[in-house]
């Protein structure tokens, strides 16, 4: 199974996974978590609450996927990075960047793309990605 | 309370075996370790399968096997815990011994990894981490070692070249195994230049998909009165966080640290002990994560430590002499079986490759992904 | 040699949960258990699931769930034996407290069936039988289901209304258990009139499609001091064949009859002293082909015993007071963990539909298929 | 995973189980198994040999599937049954017989039969099945 194959209650599940970037937050211990889970990974307290974190962060690491699974294949090489926000690692494809642009410490932002393929079941799939944030010219002179 | 010694192991080279059947294999396996052992049939039967579950399809695996290699009647079941699934099928027949339930237990670990085309089994194999996560994005597999590789490279500094020692080490030690899916040696400057799959890893960075099975008679001591090739000493396990990048650092595998732990808790067991390894290296980067999180090499040190030899078979613990699953292959279900069967043969003196003299305490670890779990498996000369 | 304790028990109605993914059922249902039992933690996950291999796809799933549960650096497990899967984690959570290993084992049984269309669910559900066989002619469960329940109906010359006795029996428990899925009373006459599946099985002859998941604490009886709903006596099991038209009497489950001798022998058990029992009614004939292979029923007399109220709540032992797999449910890998969470809130006298009084011993049955393997567990009143 | 979607491998594997009746037969046991496996299911023992039991049979049991798994759905509805030959029962699809005709006690014979359905790798699948046996006007008046 693939996530072409994912059923319909699935997609909608999953929609504040894939369309905007809802992590949990413990009260407890502080630490955020994503996707949101019942429990807390960390410290185990279910006293949780959702916070959206739609917010740039730094590019961690990435990788340069050549020989993508299944279906993905024809649109290799797909780029995927580990974006730190706040703290938060957030593992997700990149996206307006080019494999030689890429270099860890950029800053990026999260953008609401459609995935190359749909589903047979009629479903137009979206995600979040991430992009270099445009630094201005005036900015980048200053 | 009963110890649990390893009396007979069965092991098929890893290879693409298009004309048998997962069952077959399982049976080929079973059938090698039940005659090492001199023994009909067993109590219990343990089956050791992840990813055939999803290519194969067949439920109720245990059963079916049990009936097809003419053991109808003996109790069976079947365990999964993906790339780690083979030591979970050990743990569970120690404690069956363990418990007095079973005096024999026989562990199939079998897996069938050519049956479809690459391209569908690497997206078969993404399931091994956390679907939720991962399926939108295709990371896969391979992708997920390639972030963790750049970050490793990234935070120590650590030449590209430096971390191709690893995969030459292990095919200098599959060529002298026979049952090893890869036996030719390699130049380490060949990994650099070898396919790009999740740039920085390479092909040769990676496992090669092989069909395999490996079969283990694991007796109650008392039962079997000397006879055996290796005691199970302990088990150890723990789970994990789902993502490497979840964990404060993800360059260390906590479900592993945690298991260690454990181990060492219950035997008082210290790494200078251990004469021999099998060691998970599922790729490159993750035997170096593997290396450093039990303290073997220190941060950033391990790639630099295996070129310069520390991990040679003269060293202490040598390390995967069997070509590891980077060179004898790592039929996913099945390879925790090998491993055993694998350090119980060196143990025992029987070693078919590269072998150790007076080997007595040997330990095999697996990790399923990047540390969803974590299992280890302490093995004693008998 | 330390005995295993039910302390808690989560159960969430079977029913269509399209909101919630696998990994929710089970937090829920594990936090209904850990919450009885006044537990915050433990040391080993048992993970029960089966179709959800072929319909979710996610391997090493007991790591994953103890994560998102918040329980990682617990050691954990997943077992499979298709519809048999529960009473195997029952059995293997029993063996880790018995070997010593654990005090405190957490058994989550989850499987999401209506993921997908039912024709897929159908199609996938046949993997439960041999798919070498099977796979081809699209038999399916409910076809094998037909093709013995006309062979028992021939045979014994059993007219189709008298099998519906059962069914309608099965409802008018599932009417009382808050917890199942099909809570309305049936006319026996009815069962015939509803759509035929595989004839002579129709549709009220047959399991419905749901999902569900359900939890057991299970604890080490000197940890718990006193605590708990019942005692896990014994558990036994045995493999059969693959193909039930390979036995000699394809209507005898052979693994059934041989698990049950064992236990005899385990507990010198009589069937006369079981007062309540939960077995697995897959389709209306597997219900008939357990009481007769168990030696409750003489042959080809169970049908005409459930119409004479044999085995209504009054009787000795009283058979599927939740409804059964035909009106509770049956959420394949999830089964077996309801049936021993129901027996034992029986036993202690907490269960919440149609319950007795001082019931002491209970006995959970489950089979895989028809018979590639068979388990047992027997329960005792703490 | 269904039949449709199984490997090339699995296909060539299976076609003795397909396309011809080959069960094993133990000799120490003497007794018959189908499909062939490596030790007898009966007593265990590995000392099998193959013999093809292309022979007719009694029609023992059958059922007529409406609610056909999947992708057969269409071909619904399928009528499959248990063959008794020598004492083996080889469970089949049958062919050649319409819902009201069939009875227990018939005699059937095996004929190889293309399926309904090829698969999209393009293997265009045969497998047995069984068909009543024709009695010749003459031999059924007398
Ligand atoms: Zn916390
Ligand atoms: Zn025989």
């Amino acid at each position: 199974m693939t996530v072409e194959d994912l059923s319909v209650p699935a997609h909608w599940r999953r929609r504040l996974t894939y369309y905007r970037l809802v992590a949990g937050r413990c009260k407890k211990c502080g630490r955020l978590h994503y996707p949101p889970a019942p429990a807390c990974p960390y410290c185990g307290s279910k006293d949780l609450e959702l916070i959206e974190i739609n917010n740039k962060g730094k590019l961690e690491t990435y990788t340069i996927i050549y020989s993508a699974p299944g279906k993905s294949r024809g649109r290799a090489p797909i780029i995927v990075g580990v974006v730190n926000i706040e703290g938060l690692r957030i593992v997700s494809e990149l996206t307006d960047i080019e494999p030689e642009e890429l270099k860890t410490g950029i800053d990026v932002e999260p953008v609401l793309r459609r995935m190359d393929e749909d589903t047979n079941k009629g479903i137009i799939r979206y995600a979040i990605k991430f992009r270099p944030v445009l630094v201005p010219k005036s900015e980048e002179r200053g | 309370m009963s110890n649990a010694v390893v009396t007979g192991t069965g092991i098929l080279r890893v290879r693409r075996q298009y004309s048998k059947s997962l069952k077959d294999l399982a049976a080929e396996a079973a059938f090698k370790a039940l005659d090492e052992s001199g023994l009909d049939s067993v109590d219990y039967v343990v089956v050791s399968s992840s990813l055939s579950y999803t290519e194969i399809g067949q439920l109720g695996l245990s059963g079916h096997i049990s009936n097809y290699i003419g053991l109808t009647g003996v109790r069976s079941i079947a365990v999964e815990d993906g790339e780690a699934s083979g030591l979970a099928a050990v743990e569970v027949a120690t404690y069956l011994i363990k418990s007095g339930v079973a005096d024999n237990v026989l562990v199939i670990g079998v897996d069938k990894l050519t049956e479809f085309t690459s391209g569908r089994v690497y997206e078969d194999l993404q399931k091994i981490n956390d679907s939720e996560l991962f399926l939108l994005h295709k990371i896969g597999h391979a992708g997920m070692a390639g972030l963790l590789m750049r970050m490793y490279m990234n935070r120590y500094n650590i030449p590209r070249d430096e971390l191709s020692y690893w995969p030459a080490l292990m095919h200098s030690y599959a060529k002298e195994n026979p049952n090893a899916m890869l036996r030719f040696a390699i130049d380490p400057l060949a990994v650099k230049k070898s396919l790009s799959i999740a740039d920085p890893i390479t092909l040769l960075d990676s496992f090669p998909l092989g069909d395999g099975a490996a079969a283990l008679v694991i007796s109650n001591s008392e039962v079997s009165r000397g006879e055996g090739l290796a005691k199970i000493k302990a088990c150890a396990s723990s789970t994990g966080f789902t993502n490497p990048f979840s964990q404060d650092d993800p360059l260390k595998i906590g479900s592993l640290i945690s298991a260690y732990q454990k181990l060492i808790e219950m035997t008082g067991l210290k790494i200078s002990d251990i004469d021999v390894m099998e060691i998970h290296d599922s790729f490159t980067i993750t035997a170096m994560m593997i290396l450093e999180s039990l303290g073997l090499s220190k941060e950033g040190e391990a790639a630099k430590d295996v070129a310069n030899g520390k991990y040679s078979k003269d060293s202490r613990p040598a390390i995967n002499l069997s070509g590891g699953l980077k060179a004898r292959g790592h039929p996913i279900g099945a390879t925790g079986v090998y491993m055993i069967a694998e350090l119980s043969r060196q143990l025992g003196g029987v070693f078919e490759g590269v072998s150790l003299n007076n080997a007595s305490k040997a330990l095999a670890i697996q990790i399923n992904g990047f540390g969803s779990s974590s299992r280890l498996v302490l093995l004693e000369r008998r």
